[in-house]
């Protein structure tokens, strides 16, 4: 399989380019979108794109075990992140009353 | 199948990103959440399909409803109303580099030749061999991920809460 | 007794330090006697060197004690040289000297800062001394650039006016201006020479030919001069001096006729024989000295302050020295100094004794028929006057007629200015004796109290006088049957053993010339006094008659004013303009706070940047990956 | 999987601290942790001696030489000049805080315990150049850290400063990731150093993932570093924590961050040979940016902790320069500047608490006459700002000399130059310090102010402070102990370079 | 005992910093005593230099007392702790060690507050000075070079008058801007020469191209010309000067601007020989302007103290004339006029403190017959001023002369022109300081109730005349005797003019051959200062 053949038909390519594009679509969403739990789902997807990079390659290499203990890891390290990056919105939320990171923005210059 | 899983976990993600209503985000994410454990089981990789259902689905993005629900930001305050440049900059950044990750992942010769040998290499993940690694090599990982998870539990709670 | 011969400059110093520093709690009697015996032992002093040096094969000692500048290829040490012309000088300056230091002790027995004064009367003869005898250009320096500041500690003596501070000031800057001329001409004799001893540079001088090394000693000298018509007020120089009659009269008398300005004349004749090598500065010199004696002469003619027409006089005196120097009559010249210096010291200090009579009184306007008062002091002032007006016997006449002779063996012309400045001369003298001393008293309370002057003071005079009228026999001229002593004895010193040098006098109708200068000099002189002996109504009527030129003479040609306008206002503006304009706008604007401006600018924007939304620091981190994947790539 | 004794020496240092952790949490778990003097003694106490006993096993180690390598660990004298280093610095926080909180009002065990996470997390991060560790030791220092920005629960800025340096540090740490991913798929291992190797045996240093792997990894430590353009989560996150915290962040976190970049770079990815040259090119163009917009910001800031926070921003530039010289003699500048850094910063930041300075923001106004007040608070702040501004004779001088000097040998007087020019901008603003504490008697206000509140007492903070000031001057008086005998044996025993 | 035998440049360094220190450490209440232990430590401290640095003087010229030991080499080149006392330094190291004990005495009631605090800075900053003063290792030199700084920042920043910050850190970044390219330089060659040791850095540099030679030059020669300082980097001085309190102004004209000065002839001349003589002209053009400059500008200040600042750049000015004219006579007496305008330059600073104190103004205009009232005052500021303005047989003059000589006779073509221009700076010093000495001194008593002159009330104690009789024993005895000063210097001056292969001297020669070149009755002025040098140049490279 070569070129496009391989990124449609779940080459290696295939799986990356779909890791690729998670990738960036989760910073847009970090970009372009203003509420904070958003931002953070745009997070999440980020990590998941490297988890289906990593996956992928585990494949290709054979179901490299290591590649998978490391998602074990990045799975829990995604958890953490999620409850201290909720905790932090929350936090700010009790006190601004608002989730828009556009308005949290009294820290300038 | 590839395809169609691709397409789920790509479409849901972009509905992610363009849904006004951040319960729907969330659900879109759900979706995409569900594509990326398609593909994984594409990927021979069960285990890891499962765990992406429990944990991403099951905890993370319930928690993140959770949150939204109890914060009742449903919606965005305003529209996408903000700054031009922060915008149109960020759109053709990514698009640029969108672009160039696809370009790079095609004109990559070490990928080209790894999927063609990997192509034919077993494909099956076990739990075994899961396990034996966690256990064997990663033991030194395996606790410091609990400590990171025990750092931020305490972290979250002394964020949120006013004592233990 | 050689290696006490550094008592003669010394023995002064320690005077003034004595006084300066303990005279005040020593009192007036001890200021007096350490004053004046440290000068009259320096007398003493000087008058044995003199005969020291009288009794050397070639008439010279040269004598040095210590080094001073030693560095590189410079080596100067503290030395003195005793040879006619500074014996002669010495003489003078320590004779003259303590006459007036006597004069002193009468004149300014009644003043607060007595010991004050005598501490710069004795420091100031230190420095004379120093100049005279010094072995070296930069010695000679240390007492030109010290008499002038002793000038001006004396001008300012009275620091609590308005006027005296002012005119010591402008004293000591316009000597400055000639300073800077003395200073250059030494930098290229040092350069020329390679030594900065007056003796090695004559000697070696007497071996050059005339124009050797084409203009470099024309401009030293030409440099030296500048300094010389400072110190010895010349064009464009001179105007310091008539100012500096805001110091006590024997001040005027003794620095400011006698001593100190004639140094000018004095460095000449001492590097005469480079002198001679460069004919330019010759005639440069003696046009500005033809120049100068007719210009001060004319602005003497209506002067109302006595002390002002003797300043006057002095400057066109001292003309005349200069126009004698540069007719190449350095015997001619000097001789002229050392006659001046009796003359001159005589009128001032009778003028000085008038004034006292006055109760300090100096506007002749407001003086007259002090002759039947003040009777010495008359007598003696008719003696200095026939001296300088140059009456057939007098010293003025040997030394003005010889002069006058040189000139116009130089050039007609330099004879015809001489004579109308000395037909100029004549006036003023009797016009001032005549205001003064005959016609009826214009101010009669002042007139009531008139009275002669203590003997302290009116002995000096009658010393003077008599020197006056005889010393002019010193340098009787061959026309007249003598042979020009002076000249002889000065020759060794003036010649240095050049021999082109020696120029024998040319043919000219000597005998002629000076009856002529002579006759129109009676004439000016009794015209003088015929028209102001009834008092100053001729003038009053001249002024309306002539308001221009008589406002512009008594204005003294508006040259002061022109100074502030032209120069001095000028300086201080572009000195503010440099300050405010370069130091604080461009160098400390531009250069310095600018680019500190210029950074808080750049940090205002910088921080605009920091806009607080974390959206826009996750964009500035995709543009840093953008950027890093970029180099990455490429 | 059983250890041997030496082995669990070398592990300790890590465990320590997170036993120490685990111990406080048990102990805040009491209400009364706030009031009771002596769960507060207690918990502060094990902290600190979780931490010293630390720096004890690590300082055995260094004294034995011995380097081992274990799991993913790498013991080595990199590692152990880490370990010591963030030792210090999270004893001179943990000193800090006591009065910061006290002063503030509140204290909490799970702050320390935080902080002990942290430690182990940072230590485990510049130890190993296996990239999963480094990834769990990035996020275990991470993550307890944005919790404690976010944690002055009184004040919103603080939630905001958190919430910023979560968003931006878990994008930033998604691409870390990504980069490691990237690397390990081409490679087919995890452990850096074998990856290198791999790759070089492959041919495949030039791939184009290669390369984008190694980018996204170099981003994750910049933004660690807070190199421009990653920077911008430092002013506001400085703001937004408690003095001490700050203190640590700015220290700790830039130093180890800087460590394990060196640890991976230079070391590991030595072979590559194209990465290598890639990554000094891009670390002297960020580095310029660096200390200019760092230099020029910290220039306007008129809120001492911006000012400190974008003055660590500019710091990282000079440390960039070293890594653009590239010589182990830099290398070891930039370790000998990082251990003089962490007394300078943890000093000025310790200042604030030692001068009782609470609240929402700590302007230069505040300082007003304070280093008459406070001599040896006085003394030591211009200690750390003159080294700060790298006046000789004080340790921040050296730092600056070694990597100028090396830079300058490698060619780069252009960029010697910019560094200089942007010392002289940073001259200005700590001097503004100075001036506030010297120059200027305090305000009205001030004095008012300071009258109603009762007298400041800080006796740990200043202590700090004081050890900060003598480690700063030590730093300019025994450099060459420091440097020669630390710092360079961390480069050339622990990391393999050789001069 | 022996460690003082061995180190007693060490000693003489560091004692004032560890003397400082404990000054520093005394609580605030005992001020007074701090001033005094202060000042008898710098007195003591004055005292063994002398008793060392001239007891110890074997040979005239050569190295008095040295120590060097291997420092470190912080990865890669090694520093060394050398320091030494030649005949080029030994003179401004007693300077230094003279001055700070004489205005601290001067000073005595200057200060009402901090004065534990501000002696401490004092004795910090002399060893800087000494410590710049004597080292002989570029590294150690720019060791102490940069730690003058801090305290002397101190000194301005707390103690000084109304602007007092701005000039402190207009000082302070000024001199900054400067020293850190130079240092960038210093590393350059560091790197080349694998060492900080002049000697093989210039090795080094002689082996480089002549336009890095050049570059490295003028970044030693911009450090030091801020430090003199030289046209046009001079405007931090009258704000330092005017804002500094009385000791700092001192101490800074005394000491601090002479090492500029010294940094030419110790380090950037001797290391860069060619660019040294290549620069010599820009920078003996940059002294004359700043002779003249520095001249009319200080004419027309109004504040006392603002005009001795910038009489200050006109008299140094003449110190780096001197050194660009690279003859033995002119760099001789720019080594004399350092000492010179230290020792006046910083005794008119005491005498404006002096009048400070009791007036509380040092506006020019709010004076006007001090002299009634000061009567003792007056005479000092006189002989101060005289001095300043270069009187024969005060030391003013013999540096002057020296320099103009120098310059004149320098081998350079443009030496003859500047020293002609440079003569002017002598008239205008006398211009600017004689009129302001009569404006203020002078004239009627200014009466006015707020006037300065009304607030003086005492002439001067004995202790400020105890301060002030050292000065003028100085300031005649560096006239009348200046080889006593500049003896020691000679040989080492003579052997550094040597050994760059300065150009020789050119003396005018008034040899036949060359008066028959001439064209006769030319215009003298211009003619005797450039011809000879454009028409005939071989001719003239006689050594006299």
């Amino acid at each position: 399989m070569t070129g496009m053949d391989a990124i449609l038909h779940g080459g290696l390519q295939g799986y990356l380019v779909v890791a690729l594009l998670l990738f960036f679509l989760g910073l847009a969403t970090v970009l372009l979108r203003r509420t904070l739990l958003m931002q953070f789902m745009g997070v999440e997807l980020m990590l998941n794109a490297a988890n289906v990079a990593l996956l992928a390659f585990a494949r290709f290499r054979g179901g490299d075990a290591q590649a998978m203990v490391f998602y074990l890891f990045i799975i829990a390290v995604a958890a953490c992140e999620a409850a201290v990056g909720l905790a932090l919105i929350i936090g700010l939320y009790r006190h601004r009353d608002t989730t828009d990171s556009d308005r949290a923005a009294s820290l300038k210059q | 199948m590839f395809i169609t899983f691709a397409l789920i976990t790509l479409l849901g993600a972009l509905g992610m990103l363009l849904q006004k209503n951040v319960v729907v985000a969330g659900l879109c994410m759900v979706a995409a959440f569900f594509g990326v454990a398609g593909l994984f089981v594409l990927l021979a990789n069960p285990v890891a399909a499962a765990l992406q259902i429990i944990v991403y689905t099951g905890a993370i993005m319930v928690l993140v409803l959770f949150v939204i629900m109890m914060l009742n930001s449903h919606q965005e305050e305003e529209a996408q109303a903000s700054h031009p440049v922060q915008r149109w900059l960020s759109l053709a950044l990514l698009a640029v580099l969108a672009l160039g990750g696809v370009k790079l992942v095609m004109g990559s010769a070490g990928l080209k030749a790894l999927a063609e040998k990997g192509s034919t290499m077993p494909q099956a993940m076990t739990l075994e061999k899961v396990g034996t690694a966690l256990f064997a090599d990663h033991l030194l990982g395996f606790e410091v991920a609990g400590l990171v998870l025990l750092a931020a539990m305490i972290g979250a709670v002394a964020l949120t809460k006013r004592n233990l | 007794m050689n290696k006490y011969y550094w008592l003669i400059p010394i023995l002064p110093l320690l005077g003034a330090a004595f006084n300066g520093l303990l005279g005040k709690r020593a009192g007036k009697g001890a200021v007096t006697l350490v004053g004046l015996g440290t000068v009259a032992l320096s007398l003493v002093l000087a008058v044995s060197a003199f005969l020291a040096m009288k009794g050397m094969p070639d008439h010279r000692l040269v004598l040095n004690y210590a080094e001073w500048m030693v560095t590189g290829s410079m080596s100067v040490p503290f030395g003195l040289v005793i040879d006619p012309l500074s014996g002669t000088m010495m003489l003078v300056v320590t004779g003259i000297g303590f006459l007036i230091h006597l004069y002193s002790v009468g004149y300014m027995h009644a003043e607060k800062g007595y010991a004050r004064f005598f501490s710069y009367l004795n420091l100031f003869v230190f420095f004379m001394l120093t100049l005279i005898l010094g072995s070296s250009l930069p010695l000679m320096f240390v007492g030109w650039e010290g008499v002038g500041l002793c000038s001006y500690l004396l001008i300012g003596y009275y620091f609590e006016t308005d006027f005296a501070p002012q005119a010591g000031l402008k004293a000591f800057l316009f000597n400055r201006v000639g300073d800077l001329g003395v200073s250059i001409g030494m930098l290229v004799l040092f350069a020329s020479f390679g030594t900065l001893t007056i003796a090695d540079i004559l000697t070696q001088a007497g071996h050059l030919a005339p124009e050797a090394g084409f203009g470099i000693l024309t401009f030293a000298t030409l440099m030296l001069f500048v300094g010389a018509t400072g110190k010895s007020a010349q064009l464009p120089l001179y105007l310091w001096l008539p100012d500096a009659m805001a110091g006590p009269t024997p001040v005027s008398a003794l620095i400011h006729a006698a001593t100190m300005v004639t140094s000018g004349i004095y460095m000449i004749c001492r590097l005469a024989p480079v002198y001679t090598l460069t004919p330019t500065t010759m005639t440069v010199v003696a046009w500005v000295g033809a120049a100068t004696a007719l210009f001060a002469a004319t602005i003497g003619l209506f002067q109302r302050d006595i002390k002002k027409v003797l300043a006057y006089s002095t400057i066109s005196q001292l003309g005349y020295m200069f126009l004698g120097l540069g007719a190449a009559g350095f015997a001619a010249g000097f001789f002229h100094v050392f006659t001046h210096a009796w003359f001159k010291a005589l009128l001032f200090l009778g003028a000085g004794s008038a004034i006292t009579a006055m109760h300090h009184e100096q506007d002749l306007f407001k003086m007259g028929g002090l002759k039947n008062k003040t009777k010495i002091t008359f007598i003696t002032m008719v003696a200095g006057t026939v001296a300088i007006m140059g009456f057939p016997g007098t010293s003025g006449f040997f030394s003005k007629d010889e002069i006058l002779y040189l000139a116009y063996l130089k050039s007609p012309a330099l004879w015809v200015v001489g004579v109308v400045a000395a037909c100029c001369t004549s006036f003023y003298m009797w016009r001032l004796m005549a205001l003064a001393f005959w016609g009826e008293p214009r101010d009669h309370h002042a007139y009531e109290h008139a009275h002669e002057s203590p003997l302290s003071m009116t002995v000096p005079l009658m010393v003077l006088a008599v020197g006056s009228l005889l010393w002019g026999f010193w340098g009787v001229p061959e026309a007249f049957g003598g042979h020009f002593a002076i000249g002889e004895w000065l020759k060794p010193a003036l010649t240095y053993g050049q021999t082109h040098a020696a120029h024998g006098h040319h043919e000219g109708p000597a005998v002629l010339l000076a009856a002529i200068s002579t006759t129109l000099g009676l004439v000016f002189g009794f015209l003088g006094w015929s028209k102001y002996k009834a008092g100053p109504a001729w003038e009053l009527a001249f002024a309306e008659k002539f308001p221009t030129v008589h406002r512009v003479l008594l204005n003294k040609y508006y040259v002061d004013e022109g100074v502030e306008l032209y120069l001095l206002r000028p300086i201080r503006w572009f000195g503010n303009l440099l300050w405010k304009l370069f130091d604080v706008i461009i160098i400390d604007g531009v250069g310095v706070n600018l680019p500190g401006a210029l950074a808080r600018v750049f940090g205002d924007f910088t921080a605009l940047f920091q806009t607080g939304r974390v959206r826009n620091y996750a964009l500035s981190m995709a543009l840093g990956a953008a950027i890093l994947l970029y180099v990455f790539l490429k | 999987m059983s250890l041997t004794p030496s082995q669990w020496a070398a592990l300790l240092p890590l465990l320590l601290p997170a036993f120490g952790a685990c111990l406080v949490v048990l102990m805040s778990l009491d209400k009364d942790q706030g009031t009771t003097k002596w769960i507060r003694g207690a918990m502060y106490g094990t902290a600190l001696l979780a931490v010293a006993g630390s720096f004890w096993f690590l300082t055995s180690l260094w004294k034995t030489g011995s380097q081992p390598a274990f799991f993913q660990l790498h013991m080595d004298r990199l590692a152990q000049f880490t370990g010591i280093f963030v030792a210090v610095a999270a004893a001179l926080t943990i000193l800090q805080s006591w009065d910061h909180f006290h002063q503030e009002g509140w204290v909490k065990g799970e702050t320390l315990s935080l902080l002990l996470f942290s430690v182990t997390g940072m230590m485990l991060f510049a130890s190993t150049t296996h990239f999963v560790a480094l990834f769990l030791g990035l996020e275990l220092f991470s993550i307890p850290l944005y919790a404690l920005v976010g944690t002055v629960r009184a004040r919103s800025e603080s939630a905001e400063g958190g919430m910023k340096y979560f968003m931006t540090g878990a994008v930033a740490s998604s691409c870390f990731l990504m980069g490691g991913v990237l690397i390990y798929g081409l490679s087919g291992t995890f452990d850096l150093a074998a990856a290198a190797g791999a790759l070089k045996a492959q041919g495949a240093l030039l791939d184009p993932l290669v390369m984008a792997g190694a980018a996204l990894m170099l981003l994750g430590f910049l933004f660690k570093v807070s190199a421009v353009p990653f920077h911008q989560w430092t002013p506001d996150a400085y703001e937004a924590s408690p003095h001490p915290i700050a203190g640590f962040m700015s220290v700790a976190t830039k130093g180890v961050a800087f460590i394990a970049l060196l640890r991976v770079f230079p070391g590991s990815f030595a072979p590559m040979g194209p990465v290598t040259a890639k990554v000094q090119t891009v670390l002297a163009a960020l580095a310029v940016a660096t200390l200019v917009l760092g230099n020029l910001t910290a220039l306007v800031q008129s809120n001492v902790k911006r000012m400190l926070a974008y003055s660590s921003i500019s710091h990282a530039g000079y440390l960039m320069l070293g890594f653009v010289a590239g010589t182990p003699a830099a290398y070891t500048g930039v370790l000998f500047y990082l251990v003089i850094y962490l007394a300078m910063n943890m000093g000025a930041f310790g200042l604030l608490t030692a001068f009782g300075l609470v609240g929402e923001k700590t302007t230069f106004d505040d300082l007003r006459g304070l280093g008459w007040k406070r001599p040896a608070m006085g003394f030591s702040a211009a200690v750390f700002m003159l080294s700060l501004a790298g006046i000789p004779p004080l340790g921040g001088f050296y730092g600056k000399y070694m990597i100028f000097r090396e830079l300058v040998g490698a060619g780069h007087v252009g960029l010697a130059i910019l560094g200089v020019l942007a010392s002289l901008v940073s001259a200005y603003y700590y001097l503004r310090f100075l001036v506030a504490l010297f120059l200027q008697a305090p305000s009205a206000e001030a004095e008012r102010l300071a009258s109603d509140r009762p007298a400041v007492h800080a006796p740990l903070a200043g202590a700090a402070v004081l050890v900060s000031a003598a480690i700063v001057l030590a730093g300019g008086l025994i450099q060459y102990a420091l440097a020669d005998g630390f710092a360079k044996r961390a480069i050339v025993e622990g990391l393999g370079l050789i001069r | 005992m022996t460690w003082l035998n061995l180190h007693p440049l060490t000693f003489l360094v560091f004692a004032p910093t560890v003397l400082g220190f404990l000054l520093m450490a005394l609580p605030h209440a005992l001020g007074k005593l701090a001033r005094l232990l202060g000042f008898l430590g710098a007195l003591a401290i004055f005292v063994l230099s002398l008793a060392w640095l001239l007891g110890h003087n074997p040979a005239a010229g050569g190295t008095v007392l040295a120590e060097r030991t291997p420092w470190f080499t912080l990865v890669g080149l090694p520093v060394d702790y050398a320091l030494a006392v030649d005949g080029l330094n030994l003179w401004l190291v007693l300077l230094t060690t003279f001055l700070v004990p004489l205005t601290m005495l001067g000073t005595w009631n200057s200060l009402k507050d901090r004065m534990g605090t501000f002696a401490a800075l004092f004795l910090l900053l002399e060893t800087g000075m000494l410590g710049a003063l004597v080292a002989q290792d570029l590294f150690v030199f720019y060791l102490f070079w940069e730690a003058m700084l801090i305290p002397m920042y101190f000194m301005i920043g707390v103690w000084g008058g109304d602007e007092r910050r701005y000039a402190a850190n207009k000082f302070f970044l000024y001199t900054l801007s400067g020293s850190l390219l130079w240092l960038v330089a210093l590393l350059y060659l560091a790197n080349k020469a694998g060492g900080f040791n002049p000697a093989l850095m210039a090795q080094a540099a002689s082996a480089l191209p002549f336009g890095v030679q050049g570059w490295l030059f003028i970044a030693f020669a911009v450090a030091f010309a801020i430090k003199v300082p030289l046209f046009p980097l001079h405007t931090w001085l009258p704000d330092a000067h005017v804002q500094a309190p009385t000791a700092g102004s001192v101490i800074l004209a005394g000491v601090l601007l002479k090492l500029g000065g010294y940094g030419f002839i110790r380090f950037a001349i001797p290391m860069f020989p060619q660019a040294a003589m290549h620069y010599a002209k820009p920078i003996a053009l940059l002294s004359v302007i700043a002779i003249v400059y520095g001249a009319l500008v200080a004419m027309v200040q109004r504040d006392i103290k603002k005009l001795v600042a910038y009489s200050s750049v006109s008299h140094m000015g003449f110190v780096m004339l001197g050194l660009a004219s690279m003859t033995v006579i002119g760099t001789q007496g720019a080594m004399l006029q350092m000492l010179n305008h230290g020792v006046s330059t910083g005794a008119l600073f005491l005498l404006v403190g002096m009048l400070y104190d009791r007036a509380h103004t040092r506006m020019i205009s709010d004076f006007g017959g001090v002299a009634v009232k000061m009567p003792i005052f007056t005479t000092f500021f006189m002989i101060v001023t005289l001095s300043s303005i270069g009187l024969p047989l005060t030391n003013g003059f013999v540096g002057e002369f020296w320099i103009l000589n120098g310059t004149f006779l320098s081998g350079f073509t443009w030496g003859r022109l500047y020293a002609v221009l440079a003569t002017s700076g002598v008239l205008l010093g006398a211009v600017y300081m004689l009129w302001m000495f009569m404006r203020v001194f002078w004239g009627p008593e200014n009466k006015d109730e707020d006037s300065g002159t009304h607030h003086l009330h005492s002439d001067l104690n004995a202790r400020e005349i105890a301060v002030m009789l050292p000065i003028v024993v100085l300031i005649v005895w560096m006239g009348v005797h200046p080889r006593t000063f500049v003896g020691a210097s000679e040989a080492p001056v003579a052997a550094l003019l040597q050994e760059i292969k300065a150009p020789a001297p050119r003396p005018f020669i008034l040899a036949p051959a060359v008066r028959e070149a001439a064209a006769p009755g030319e215009s003298a002025g211009a003619h005797a200062s450039e011809a000879p040098v454009s028409e005939a140049p071989a001719a003239h490279e006689v050594h006299r």
